[in-house]
C-alpha cells in the first residue's frame, strides 16, 4: 500500500520532467540521462549507507554493467537496449552475488576498501585487454527500442525516457524495501549489530542482499551511460569514479530514494558549471562545494525539503 | 643468484618508499579514526616545498650535503604549517559526523590543495635530482644502484623506530595509545585529546610530506603528483590492518617484494601487484595483518 | 509529501541550471567560437596541455590581430573574430562527453580543437558526427579514429602513433645499429602498449633475427622505476625503447642515467622532445629523442618556423614544444578551411559541412612543415617524422646525426590497418 | 511429576587466559521455573548467560535445549530456537525511537516467519501473532508501561526506561526462556521494586522460563523460586531461596558482600 501511494507520487514526479523532456535543450537531456545513470549507482550506496557501510568499489558493477551492454552490442551486434539493461543488470547482479559472500563479513572502512581492491583489479584486467581497446575502451552503436531506431534527433529524449522508466522501476522496489520491516533492520544493522543478531536477524544475510540490489542497481547505471555516452573504457572502473558515486549519495542525503538522482542532477550542474567558468580552477571549486554541503547541510540537500516543511 | 639478491634490493627500496609514504595515514587513522584522502596532497606539498627550498639552496650555493637537511626541515615545516590548522578549524568540528562525511571532506581538500598548489606553483614541473646523484652510485649483485636509494631505507628505518619509541617509551606516547583505545575515558582522565589530535594530525601530514621530500630528487615534481600515492597508501595501511605502524612495515615489505618478484619475472602482472595482495590479505585476514584489538561490546 | 518537495527541489535546481546556462548561452555569435580542450589539470597537463593551450591562445592572439605572416595573416577566421572557450580534457570518459556536447549545444561553438587521450578521442569521435561539428583530434595518436568506418567531421592534422614507432625502428636501421636483441618500458596503457606493439612489429621487420630482451610495462603515474631500471640493466638490452611522457618520462630519466643505463644501450625516446630542454644535463650524448613529428628542434628550416619560434618564446619565455606545434597545426589548417569555404561561399559564413569540405585533402604547411590530409578520404594528416641523437653542446642540448622519414615511409597507405601493415613488413 | 527439562548444562567450562570464568556448571533448567542468578561481580553469572545464548563457546562441556545441542551454534540461531536474552548494559538502537525500536524487533521476527520474503510488508500481519508489527509494538511499549516514550530517541531516555525498552524487545521473539542480565542495575533503588514487579508481570504472564542476573536479594528473594550461586565461576549453591540465600558458602562469599549490589560497571571477564 505504501508502494502505491509512492507510485502516484513518482508518476507525480516523473510526469513534468517526461513532458518537460521534448523541450529540454539537448545538452540538459543529456545531463539528466548521466544524472540518473549516477543516481542509480547512488541508489545502492544509499542502501549500504543506512546499513553504516560504504563501498569505494561500486564502480566494479558501473563497469561490469557498461561493458555487458559494450561487449553485446559491439561483438553480437545485438543492441536492442530493453535487453541489454536486463543482461547489465543480471551480469552485475550474479558477480554481487558471488562477491558477496566475501564482502558481507566486512564492515565499517575494510568493507570499503575491500571493495575498492575488486574495482581496481577489474580496472587492471581491462587495462590489459587489447582486444577491447584496453584503456583507450571502445565505442557502442546505435541502440534500438524494441526494433525501433530512433532518428537523430529523438535519440537523447529517447535515451532519457528509457531512463526515466528504469529510475521508475527501481525507485518504486528500493522505495518499497526500504519501507518494508528490512528498511528498519538497516538501520538497526548500523547501530547495534550484535542486538540485531540477538534478536534473530542475521546482519551478514541482510548486507548480502543489498550488495547484490547495490550491484544491479549500478550494472543498470552503468548500461545506461554507456548506451547515452556511446563509449566504455576501463576508467570506469576506476576509484575515482567510485569517489564520485559517494560524492553525489551524500550531496543529495540518505533521507529518500529521490536524494541520490537530486545530488546526481545537482553535481552534473556543479561540475559543467565549474568546467566552463573555471577550466583551470574547477577541481577547487567542486571541492569547495563539496565541503560547504557538508558543513551546511549534513544530511545532503535532501534535508531542504523538510527545510520547506518547516518553513510552511 | 644475483637476480634473487637485485630483486630483494628492489623490493627493500620500494618497501621503504611505500611505508614513508603510508605510515603518516595509519597514524592518523589510527589515533584519530579519520582516514585521510588529502594525504596525496601533503606528498605533493612537500615534494613542491623541497624542491623549491633545495633549488635555492643549491643556486645559493649552500653546503650540498646539508641539503638533506634541508629537505628534512622544509617537509616538516610544509607538513605542520598547513596541516594543524586543517584540524583545528575545519575537522574538529566534524568528529561527531560518520567516518565517511569526515572521508570526504578530507576528498574536498585534496580536490582544492591540488588546485592551490598548481596556482602557487604553475604546471612546469621542477627537477631536484642534485640530492639523489650527490651520493653516487654502489655497485651490488653485478648492479649499479644510486646510493641514494640506501638513504630512502635508512629514513624509513628512522621514521619507523622512532615512531615505535615514542608511541612505546614517551608519556605523550602513553597519552596516543590510550587515546587509540578510547577517547572518552581517556579525555575523563584528563589527557586534553585535542592537543593529541592536532599534533597528531600534523605529525601524519608532515610524513606524507616528508616522503613526497625526499621522492622528489628522484622525480619531476608535476601536479596530480598525489593521486597515485592516495590509494597505494590506502592499499598498504589497509593490508597492514589500519592504524598499526608494524602492520605497515610488514605490509610494505610484502608489498615492495612480491613487485619487485613481478617486475623482473613477470612484468605484466606488474599493475595487478598491489590490489591482489591487498584483497588476498584482507579475504584470510578480514582487518590486514596486523588489527587493533576490539574492547568487549557486552 | 516529502516527494512532492523533492519534485519541487529538483524542478526548481533544474531551473536555476537552465537559467544560469542561458546567461552564458549567446545568439547567433557574430565571431567564430572555437573549443579548445586539452589536461589543464593532472600530470598531462605540464607536458602537454598547457603548452598546446598557450598555443592555442597565441596564435589566436595573433590571428585576430592579423600579425601572423601569409599564407595566416588575414585577421582572424576570414575575416571575423576567433573567440576561444577552453574546456579542462581531465575526468572520465562520461565528463569528457558531457563537456563536449555542452561545449556544442551551450556554447554554441562552430568547431573543436584538442584532446590529447586517444581514449577520449574514441569516445567524442562519434558524437562530433552526431552533432555535425567540425572536430580536429591534434594530438592524440590511437589509429583507430578513423579505421573505425568514415567520419564527415572529424580530422587529424598530424600523424598518428604507428609513425613514432615505425620511424624510431627505421632510425635505428639507418644509424646502421647492428642490433642483436632489444627491450621495452612503456606504460601499462593503451598508448604503452601500441607504442611498444608497433615498435617490436618494425623492428622485427628491419632487424630480422633480433630478438625481445624484456618488456617492462609499469603503470601509467607510477613515478618509481629502481625495479624496472633493474631488470633494464640485466636485460643487457643494446636498443630500449620507451613512449613514456611527461612526468614519467622525466623521472625515469632521472632515475635511469646515473645508473649507467645509457651507456650499455641506445635507448629511444619517442617523447623525448617535452623534456630534452628541462633535463638538457641529465640526457647522456647520444640518446635516440623524437618528437612525434617533425616538430620543436625537429621543425624544418623555414620563415614561419623562426617567426613561431620567436613569438611564441617571446611569449612564454618558453620554447614551443610538440604538442604547442600539433595545435599550431591544427589551428592553421581550420583557418585556412574556413578561409577557403567562406571564399567559395562568396564571401558568407560557410556551414560545417562547407569547411570540412574544403578541409578534405588539403595541404596545410605549418610550422611543422607541409602536412596533407591525404588519408581516410582526406580526413587524416600526414607528413614527414623525424629523429635525432641528444648532444650536449656548451651546455646547450642539441640533436644531431637528425634524419627524416617521408610520410609514406612512416604511414601506412590509405585503407590498410597499421598493425597489418607493419605485419607484412610495411608493403605498399 | 515435575515439569519436562527445557535446558541442560552440563559440564562447561571458559576461561579467559587466567581468570576461570566457568568451572565445571552443571544446570537443568525446567519449565516454566523463574531462576536468580547471584554472585559478585566476576563470578561467572554473565558469562553463563553468555555461554547459554551462544556469545561464547564454552572450552568443554555440551549446552542441551528441549534436548538439542546448542553448544556450537550462533546466537541468531539460539534466539531463533526460543531463548532469548536482555543486557546489563541495554543494547538499544540509539538512533531510533522507542517504538521503532520495538518494531525492528518484530520486524525481524516478521521477516522470518515471511521467510525472509523480499517483499514483506510493514503492515502484513505476522503468522502465529495474529497482529502487525505496529500494533505489536504499540501493545508491548504498553505492557512495559513505556508509551509515554513512544517517539523519544532511545538515546536520550533514562536508565530505567532502556532496561525496559531492552527486555521488552527480547520478548518480541515470544521466547520459551528469557535471561535478564541484571535487569535493576543503574536503577535507582526506589525505582527498582517496581520495574521487576512490572518485568515480571509482563514476562511472567504467558508462562516464559526466566533466569534472572540480580545483586538485591530482596529482590531475589521475592521474585526467585529457585537461586544459582556463582562464586569464581563454580556453581555453589543451587536451591530454593530460602535454602540457598542461608547457605554457608553463600553467606560468606556472596550475601555478606555489602559492595556486591553496587558498581554495575566492569564486568569485563564475567
Amino acid at each position: 500500500m505504501t508502494q502505491q501511494i509512492s507510485l502516484k507520487k513518482l508518476t507525480l514526479l516523473a510526469l513534468p520532467l517526461l513532458v518537460a523532456s521534448p523541450w529540454m535543450p539537448q545538452w540538459m537531456l543529456f545531463m539528466v540521462t548521466i544524472a540518473m545513470a549516477n543516481g542509480l549507482v547512488g541508489l545502492g550506496l544509499m542502501l549500504f549507507l543506512r546499513a553504516g557501510l560504504v563501498s569505494f568499489g561500486q564502480a566494479l558493477y558501473f563497469c561490469v554493467g557498461a561493458y555487458t551492454t559494450g561487449l553485446i552490442s559491439h561483438f553480437f551486434k545485438f543492441n536492442e537496449v530493453l535487453i541489454l539493461l536486463l543482461l547489465s543488470a543480471l551480469a552485475s547482479g550474479v558477480l554481487a552475488f558471488a562477491l558477496g559472500f566475501l564482502l558481507a563479513k566486512y564492515r565499517a572502512i575494510f568493507f570499503g576498501l575491500l571493495s575498492l581492491a575488486f574495482s581496481m583489479i577489474l580496472y587492471g584486467l581491462l587495462a590489459k585487454s587489447e582486444a577491447l581497446g584496453s584503456t583507450d575502451g571502445f565505442n557502442i552503436p546505435a541502440v534500438t527500442l524494441m526494433g525501433w531506431l530512433p532518428p537523430s534527433d529523438l535519440v537523447r529524449v529517447s535515451i532519457l525516457w528509457v531512463a526515466f522508466i528504469t529510475v521508475g522501476i527501481c525507485l518504486i522496489f528500493i522505495n518499497g524495501l526500504i519501507r518494508s520491516p528490512r528498511g528498519l533492520l538497516l538501520t538497526a544493522i548500523r547501530d547495534n549489530e550484535i542486538r540485531t543478531e540477538y534478536m534473530g536477524g542475521s546482519a551478514r544475510k541482510t548486507i548480502h542482499l543489498i550488495y547484490v540490489i547495490a550491484g544491479v542497481l549500478a550494472g543498470l547505471g552503468g548500461a545506461i551511460a554507456a548506451i547515452a555516452v556511446g563509449h566504455i573504457d576501463p576508467t570506469m572502473a576506476f576509484w575515482t569514479t567510485s569517489g564520485e558515486f559517494i560524492f553525489i549519495t551524500i550531496l543529495g542525503g540518505i533521507g529518500s530514494v529521490l536524494a541520490p538522482f537530486l545530488g546526481a542532477l545537482v553535481f552534473g550542474v556543479i561540475h559543467t558549471l565549474a568546467f566552463s567558468n573555471s577550466p583551470n580552477t574547477w577541481q577547487l571549486l567542486i571541492g569547495s562545494t563539496l565541503i560547504f554541503v557538508i558543513l551546511l547541510l549534513p544530511d545532503g540537500l535532501w534535508s531542504l525539503t523538510s527545510k520547506f516543511k518547516r518553513v510552511k | 643468484m644475483d637476480q634473487f639478491l637485485v630483486v630483494f634490493v628492489d623490493g627493500i627500496n620500494y618497501a621503504a618508499w611505500l611505508f614513508l609514504s603510508a605510515v603518516g595515514l595509519t597514524l592518523i587513522y589510527g589515533v584519530m579514526k579519520i582516514v585521510n584522502v588529502a594525504h596525496g596532497s601533503f606528498y605533493s606539498l612537500g615534494a613542491y616545498v623541497s624542491a623549491t627550498v633545495v633549488g635555492l639552496w643549491f643556486r645559493y650555493g649552500f653546503d650540498p650535503y646539508l641539503s638533506y637537511l634541508a629537505l628534512f626541515v622544509a617537509a616538516l615545516l610544509a607538513g605542520f604549517v598547513v596541516g594543524p590548522p586543517i584540524e583545528r578549524f575545519l575537522l574538529r568540528y566534524q568528529y561527531d559526523k560518520d567516518e565517511v562525511v569526515i572521508l570526504l571532506i578530507t576528498y574536498g581538500l585534496f580536490l582544492i590543495l591540488e588546485d592551490v598548489i598548481k596556482l602557487i606553483w604553475g604546471v612546469d614541473p621542477y627537477f631536484v635530482s642534485e640530492p639523489y646523484e650527490l651520493l653516487g652510485n654502489f655497485e651490488f649483485a653485478s648492479m649499479t644502484y644510486p646510493s641514494y636509494y640506501i638513504l630512502m631505507v635508512v629514513l624509513a628505518l628512522l621514521v619507523g623506530l622512532t615512531l615505535m619509541f615514542v608511541l612505546k617509551k614517551t608519556q605523550f606516547g602513553r597519552m596516543l595509545i590510550s587515546v587509540i583505545h578510547d577517547r572518552e575515558i581517556s579525555s575523563a582522565m584528563g589527557i586534553n585529546v585535542g592537543k593529541i589530535f592536532i599534533l597528531t594530525f600534523g605529525a601524519g601530514c608532515s610524513l606524507a610530506a616528508l616522503a613526497g621530500a625526499f621522492t622528489a630528487p628522484t622525480i619531476s615534481v608535476t601536479p596530480g603528483l598525489g593521486v597515485e600515492v592516495i590509494v597505494l597508501s590506502f592499499a598498504v595501511v589497509v593490508t597492514g590492518g589500519l592504524g598499526s605502524m608494524a602492520g605497515v612495515a610488514l605490509a610494505s615489505i610484502i608489498m615492495g617484494l612480491v613487485r619487485a618478484f613481478c617486475i623482473h619475472f613477470a612484468p605484466e602482472l606488474e599493475l595487478f601487484v598491489i590490489f591482489s595482495v591487498m584483497a588476498l590479505v584482507l579475504s584470510f585476514r578480514p582487518r590486514g595483518l596486523f588489527s587493533l584489538a576490539e574492547s568487549r561490546k557486552i | 509529501m516529502k516527494f512532492i518537495q523533492g519534485l519541487s527541489v529538483s524542478l526548481i535546481s533544474t531551473f536555476i541550471a537552465s537559467s544560469a546556462f542561458s546567461q552564458t548561452a549567446p545568439v547567433a555569435p557574430p565571431e567564430v567560437r572555437i573549443g579548445v580542450v586539452t589536461f589543464l589539470s593532472g600530470p598531462a597537463a605540464s607536458p602537454f596541455g598547457v603548452p598546446a593551450r598557450n598555443a592555442a591562445e597565441l596564435m589566436i592572439e595573433q590571428f585576430n590581430a592579423g600579425t601572423a605572416p601569409a599564407p595566416y595573416n588575414q585577421k582572424g577566421f576570414g575575416g571575423s573574430n576567433i573567440k576561444m572557450v577552453l574546456i579542462d580534457e581531465n575526468g572520465s570518459s562520461t565528463s569528457v562527453v558531457t563537456e563536449f556536447r555542452n561545449l556544442i549545444q551551450r556554447e554554441k561553438v562552430d568547431m573543436v580543437v584538442g584532446y590529447i587521450s586517444s581514449g577520449n578521442c574514441l569516445a567524442i569521435t562519434p558524437v562530433a558526427e552526431e552533432l555535425k561539428t567540425i572536430t580536429l583530434l591534434f594530438d592524440c595518436g590511437t589509429p583507430r579514429i578513423f579505421e573505425e568506418g568514415k567520419k564527415d567531421y572529424v580530422f587529424r592534422a598530424s600523424n598518428h602513433a604507428t609513425a613514432d614507432s615505425v620511424g624510431a625502428a627505421l632510425y635505428l636501421n639507418s644509424l646502421k645499429i647492428k642490433a642483436k636483441n632489444y627491450g621495452g618500458i612503456n606504460q601499462n596503457y593503451a598508448w604503452g602498449q601500441d607504442s611498444w606493439k608497433d615498435f617490436d612489429g618494425s623492428m622485427k621487420v628491419l632487424f630480422p633475427g633480433s630478438s625481445v630482451t624484456t618488456s617492462q610495462m609499469p603503470k601509467l603515474f607510477a613515478g618509481q622505476y629502481s625495479g624496472e631500471i633493474s631488470a633494464l640493466l640485466s636485460s643487457k638490452s643494446e636498443v630500449i625503447h620507451t613512449s613514456l611522457w611527461g612526468g614519467d618520462l622525466e623521472a625515469f630519466i632521472l632515475q635511469s642515467a646515473p645508473r649507467g643505463l645509457y651507456k650499455s644501450s641506445s635507448v629511444i625516446l619517442t617523447t623525448g622532445e617535452t623534456a630534452m630542454f628541462r633535463l638538457a644535463n641529465k640526457i647522456p650524448d647520444g640518446t635516440i629523442i623524437g618528437a612525434r613529428g617533425p616538430y620543436g628542434v625537429l621543425a624544418p628550416k623555414s620563415p614561419l618556423n623562426d617567426w613561431y619560434r620567436a613569438t611564441f618564446t617571446d611569449r612564454y619565455n618558453t620554447a614551443p614544444n610538440y604538442t604547442s606545434y600539433q595545435m599550431t597545426q591544427s589551428i592553421m589548417s581550420a583557418k585556412l578551411a574556413w578561409e577557403k569555404a567562406q571564399a567559395a561561399n562568396n564571401g558568407a559564413r560557410p556551414t560545417a559541412e562547407q569547411v570540412a569540405a574544403a578541409m578534405r585533402g588539403s595541404t596545410v604547411e605549418g610550422p611543422g612543415g607541409v602536412h596533407k590530409f591525404a588519408l581516410s578520404n582526406g580526413h587524416q594528416a600526414v607528413s614527414e617524422t623525424a629523429y635525432g641523437r641528444s648532444k650536449l653542446v656548451k651546455g646547450a642540448m642539441t640533436l644531431v646525426d637528425v634524419k627524416r622519414f617521408t610520410a609514406d615511409q612512416v604511414m601506412p597507405p590509405d585503407g590498410i590497418k597499421s598493425e597489418d601493415w607493419i605485419a607484412k613488413g610495411f608493403k605498399k | 511429576m515435575s515439569n519436562p527439562t527445557l535446558l541442560k548444562v552440563s559440564g562447561v567450562n571458559k576461561t579467559f587466559g587466567a581468570v576461570t570464568a566457568a568451572s565445571d556448571i552443571n544446570v537443568s533448567v525446567l519449565k516454566g521455573e523463574c531462576i536468580g542468578l547471584i554472585g559478585t561481580n566476576g563470578a561467572g553469572k554473565t558469562t553463563f548467560v553468555n555461554l547459554v545464548t551462544g556469545y561464547l563457546k564454552p572450552d568443554t562441556g555440551v549446552i542441551l535445549y528441549e534436548g538439542n545441542d546448542i553448544t556450537s551454534l550462533p546466537s541468531r540461531e539460539i534466539t531463533r530456537l526460543g531463548i532469548c536474552r536482555s543486557f546489563q548494559i541495554p543494547q538499544l538502537y540509539n538512533t531510533l525511537t522507542a517504538l521503532e525500536n520495538i518494531e525492528v524487533s518484530y520486524g525481524i521476527v516478521s521477516l522470518s516467519a515471511h521467510k525472509e520474503s523480499l517483499f514483506t510488508k510493514t503492515e502484513s500481519m505476522i503468522p502465529g501473532y495474529g497482529k502487525n508489527i505496529r500494533q505489536l509494538a504499540e501493545e508491548s511499549l504498553e505492557r512495559f508501561g513505556l508509551t509515554a516514550y513512544r517517539d523519544k530517541l532511545t538515546r536520550v531516555l533514562p536508565g530505567g526506561v532502556r532496561k525496559l525498552l531492552d527486555i521488552a524487545m527480547a520478548m518480541a521473539v515470544k521466547p520459551k526462556i528469557l535471561m535478564l542480565d541484571e535487569p535493576t542495575s543503574g536503577v535507582s533503588t526506589e525505582e527498582k521494586f517496581d520495574i521487576m514487579q512490572m518485568v515480571m508481570n509482563a514476562i511472567r504472564k504467558d508462562g516464559t522460563t526466566v533466569l534472572f542476573v540480580e545483586h538485591d536479594m530482596e529482590i531475589v528473594s521475592q521474585h526467585a523460586e529457585r537461586v544459582l550461586a556463582f562464586y569464581n565461576g563454580e556453581i555453589i549453591a543451587d536451591d530454593v531461596p530460602e535454602v540457598a540465600l542461608n547457605d554457608a558458602k553463600v553467606l560468606k562469599y556472596i550475601v555478606g558482600d555489602k559492595h556486591s549490589s553496587s558498581v554495575p560497571t566492569g564486568k569485563q571477564h564475567a
